[in-house]
């Protein structure tokens, strides 16, 4: 399969402007949590599930999604929703608690909704695969060609939720795709140790649907499995499961005391890291210089750093705003 | 012609279809799904005649997968659609729980208002026909001590076609609970409350009201559904006795009407709640705080409770009417409390 | 396969005494529901879920199991707990609402509890699979060899339970077997409304475990798949899912208009009654003389009748008996 | 010697995994199972060490799969072993809330008491840290609503230790709510109350009994966890102010301690009642409603309570601190319902 320069490039940008959002976002973290770590501390507190090394998944499906496909998305969401395309100054607001953030500072880093693309996220695992599957049950109702991307973990893919929800996708043979990231662990666990098959898309027949596999990380082999899958499901061909093996380089969430890792694994994981793969690519394949390169690298990451500026500049709200937004008038 | 048309009488359960078909003709975007809705017509009626009326595509079986089609309700409200999903009995909630009040009931404020969830979650509460720890309970407090969902009890086929059409057209989610007893179905005890004059054209009952069934000066009893129903009787029996009972009918749970107690206990000074959900930590306990905050020094005696008495409900009838208050049973806690 | 005449035997006096107190059931159901059906009148209140038609499914596999195996049970338990040889007596008594009943009254049909058996059941579709894994869970620490096998209907297989409980006893290797009684309805709800593939056996292969498939209600068929299952599990090689095609020739549950059901239907299926069948394979093979079959079956009808009696004579529990068994001392 | 062991100092953790790993000792059928309760020791340390003292076949990891390991446990408990099942976080008890209230806590009374379930659910509750809607609840009374479980939440690492060995040691199912603060964990802000004196040998400390955390003749404040941590501290600082107030710990939600609760205001005639649940239909009210049944005219002023205001847990550090209940709003609370 070929891949368009305009899609590579989309990819590889995406990739960058992910992985520097979570770069920056580990520091600001971090801020306050100094000399003890202290969750509740700094800038931003609570839980924070960073996607450094999976943003294959995310880049290589998203390539293939407008704004009116749903994507839905688990705990560890950064990187799908820079993908679809979240207004990236309110989502780092958000998670900074801030008033300006897409939830005026309710929700937080695990709930990021952004319903102008079509992004929502959130904390209990398996959970926002039946809302992809509402979003397209609407989409066949009103006779839209939308598609829906719920984004998993590994570890969910043994939630009660993913058996029911792929059963009523398929049988209602509804546009759904279930993108399972494993990334070898639900927070300690092994996948051998929670999982009673070895890939995921194994479990596509136990519901009459596609299923596919994509190794080691690859963004190319994930834009083209997800290419088959999309074009698939969006022309009514029904559900379709695609797990990507991928890589966590850091704990499950920041302070993430990973005694159950062995030695040098992460490393070992950078060593294959997937934006180094794909640019390798694009300038053995001539389609871009180094410069050219460089050059788009700093405009993503330019649009980062206003993000966290914006996010920091903006005001916390008030105490009292709590009381709002329970229910609307 | 007129005069017939006045007193067109439903049961509860064509009150609460006739209002879904209403708002379905009026909205395309109303649908209804859930287990058996479909040619069964929902197994307490709640749905009777809509597949015919409206289609497979707008009334929809779904399997047993009470996580995935709850949870693409919500997908779907998400969206701008306003589904109707049915969970057959409230005693299956523990299934798919997290959908109802971890992402129903808090997807609106954790967008900060920008998701609304234009929903209804229909469920069937109640016993009183041996049907066993499974199958029986009401369940109230369980959803209403969860912020972020209207949970509404309406008593009456009026009511509940006014309630059900209010909470189809409210932007927020709404659990609404309807009483087996109460639907007047042909294959329960027809009790005389299931059957009511019920208007044919479409109207509204405000969620969030209780209601005064009737007015008393000497006690106040606060009921719900079957209680309410129960209320009223022990209500008339009192009256012989020169015992005069105000009895409210909750209606709903969330928001809870506090002024409609507290002024009636204002006049009162005597407060006894009935509830059919366990006796803990639920809707008893909740009015008597509301009323110990509020009324404390209107109260002439100490407040009463009567609810199941934290047990199961247990299948064999003996036990079952033991544990469920009745009118009886309201009859002798109004009139040991006026002696005390 | 040959199966021993003991079997053959045995089969078939559970099935017949299970279908007599089936039919026995539903005449006392119906005391005191006429002349309008009033589900909560009568000696036997309550939903009322009958198997009449289902019994093989019950006898093929209760055939190889001992008193130390679990069998856990849906709504629907009256065959299986006969055939894992619950104490009619109490189980009767039980669903009379009886203080001599399994749970002194509290319990009803949908819950039925005879430890000595390892009998349970529930009113709630797949909530008795995981209780089937704690069991084997059990055995395995305890180094017995004991099995446990979970039946539930088709409409079950669409729960979260069955995913989760499927995955987990695979991925510790327990003996479980579950067995899947397809008979086309979920209440209501057919099976090509509710279930993503033709056959739940097809859904083994997502957790690495064995599937059959029984065809057509055949006890003799169900015998066989099950002992294949049962040996197999037994010795340590992981769950199974056996499916049967099985006919419920009442409705849902006794007061089911059955409007959803095509006319004719239960007749043509009662044509084809796994009983005779049965009975006619063992007269054709010359194992037994018609009157031989007529003594067995009047002897199981007897002690049928026996229970039911036991059960009409026996107290109601008090009142106030509702405020015991909360907690144990 | 003697007197370094008296004063051996543990955290609300490691009392609890001490707990569970000497009845592990004596008894080979209790067993751990729950997410990350192996190499990682239980997200929140309730687990800490256990794997390497007792090996994987004692302590499961478990997948993301609540519904069948804690329906597991049951069929475990059910067989007479006495498994030990955790859920993370109480925010998740949505997914498998059936097999806890359907099951677990109703088999014993539907089998007339022949089947007995000896096992406990732990499960960390509460908020402070600011992780949002989905993990920082409490939901004390979603659980002690419904009957047929004891439901505890100890405060204390000696309770915790003591109600930990009496909760594996009882032959009914106990959920056992250990709050996320109260654990003294690294990693987390390092409160006081999360280390105390903790005896190095087994012993028990009573389910279903409150504790008189500090004697006064004021005002009576019910706390539980985090919330009699900060009871007490307003109370430091209203007895500057001559105010003498009576902490009460209920640590026990089910069975619930009412003498202890009405003794109290019987000596000190006012009452506030602290949670960190959602107030309505929860503790505050529960304890409200024992008081105006059984001690109405002991009370000086009305009730008052302090609880989450029926809102989600907002995640921005403002909104948080305002809707969870803290000294200073204690201390309010007391000043302005005595001065009243
Ligand atoms: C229902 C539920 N159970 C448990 C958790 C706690 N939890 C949060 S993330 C996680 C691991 C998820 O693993 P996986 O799905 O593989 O995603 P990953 O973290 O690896 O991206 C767990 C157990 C939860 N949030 N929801
Ligand atoms: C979780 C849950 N959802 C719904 C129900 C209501 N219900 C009881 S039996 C039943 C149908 C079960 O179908 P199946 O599993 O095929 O068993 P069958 O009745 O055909 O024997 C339903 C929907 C329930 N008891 N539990
Ligand atoms: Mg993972
Ligand atoms: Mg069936």
């Amino acid at each position: 399969m070929e891949i368009p320069k305009e899609k590579l490039i989309w990819m590889y940008e995406t990739m960058v402007k992910s992985r520097y959002f979570e770069e920056q976002m580990e520091q600001a973290y971090m801020e306050g949590k100094a000399p003890a770590f202290n969750i509740g501390a700094g800038p931003v507190p609570g839980e924070m599930h960073l996607s450094n090394g999976q943003e294959p998944a995310a880049v290589g499906i998203c390539a293939h999604l407008t704004d009116d496909d749903t994507v839905t998305s688990p705990h560890r969401p950064h990187h799908h929703a820079i993908a679809k395309g979240v207004d990236l100054k309110k989502m780092t607001a958000e998670i900074f608690g801030k008033v300006t953030g897409l939830g005026k500072g309710k929700g937080g880093h695990m709930h990021l909704f952004d319903p102008s693309v079509k992004f929502s996220c959130g904390g209990i695992v398996g959970a926002g695969i039946p809302h992809a599957v509402g979003a397209v049950l609407t989409a066949k109702k009103r006779g839209t060609d939308d598609v829906a991307v719920a984004f998993i973990g590994e570890g969910a893919a043994n939630s009660g939720a993913f058996h029911e929800s792929l059963n009523l996708a398929a049988l209602w043979n509804l546009p759904l795709i279930v993108v399972v990231e494993d990334n070898k662990y639900g927070i300690s666990v092994t996948k051998e140790s929670s999982t009673a098959v070895e890939s995921n898309d194994l479990r596509a027949p136990a519901y009459g649907i596609a299923g596919e596999k994509v190794k080691d990380n690859d963004p190319m082999a994930m834009y083209e499995a997800s290419k088959r899958a999309v074009e698939r499901t969006r022309a009514g061909e029904g559900p379709a499961i695609i797990e990507i093996e991928t890589y966590r380089y850091l704990g499950h969430f920041q302070g993430d005391p990973e005694l159950y890792r062995p030695e040098g694994e992460a490393d070992s994981l950078r060593e294959k890291d997937p934006i180094i793969r794909l640019k390798n690519y694009m300038l053995e394949q001539n389609l871009y210089t180094e410069e050219e390169l460089t050059e788009r690298e700093e405009t993503v990451k330019n649009e980062v750093d206003q993000a966290f500026e914006f996010a920091r500049n903006s005001a916390d709200p008030a105490p009292e705003d709590a009381l709002q937004d329970v229910f609307a008038e | 012609m007129e005069t017939t048309k006045k007193e067109r009488m439903l049961t509860g359960n064509k009150a609460m279809a006739e209002a879904i078909a209403q708002e379905m003709e009026k909205n395309p975007e109303v649908f209804v799904l859930g287990e058996d809705v479909g040619k069964y017509g929902g197994i307490f009626g709640s749905t009777e005649g809509l597949l015919g009326k409206f289609g497979p595509d707008r009334v929809m079986d779904t399997p047993i997968s009470e996580t995935a089609f709850i949870g693409a309700a919500i997908g779907a409200a998400a969206e701008g659609m306003r589904p109707i999903a049915e969970l057959m009995f409230v005693d299956f909630h523990g299934v798919c729980m997290d959908q109802i009040y971890n992402h129903m009931a808090k997807i609106p404020y954790m967008s900060g208002g920008n998701v609304k969830l234009p929903m209804v979650l229909t469920t069937a509460v109640g016993g009183g026909y041996n049907d066993a720890a499974q199958h029986s309970q009401t369940l109230y407090s369980s959803f209403a001590h969860l912020p972020g969902m209207k949970v509404v009890a309406p008593t009456t086929p009026y009511d509940i076609k006014g309630m059900m059409t209010s909470a189809i057209r409210d932007d927020n989610p709404v659990v609404f609970m309807f009483h087996k007893s109460l639907q007047g179905l042909g294959w329960m005890d027809l009790i005389e409350a299931s059957v009511g004059h019920v208007p044919e054209e479409s109207y509204t009952v405000p969620l969030g009201k209780a209601k005064v069934m009737r007015e008393g000066k000497d006690v106040t009893i606060v009921g719900i559904q079957m209680m309410t129903v129960y209320a009223l009787e022990a209500a008339n029996k009192l009256a012989k006795e020169g015992i005069d009972a105000e009895v409210i009918d909750l209606r709903s749970l969330v928001p809870l009407d506090r002024e409609t107690i507290i002024h009636s206990v204002q006049k009162t000074h005597n407060l006894l709640v009935v509830d059919e959900d366990y006796r803990s930590y639920g809707m008893t306990a909740e009015v008597s705080a509301v009323v110990a905050e509020e009324a404390l020094y209107d109260l002439e005696h100490p407040i009463k409770r009567l609810a199941i008495p934290d047990v199961p409900i247990p299948y064999s009838r003996p036990m079952e009417n033991y544990v469920i208050p009745n009118a009886d049973a309201i009859y002798k806690q109004v009139k040991a409390m006026i002696s005390e």
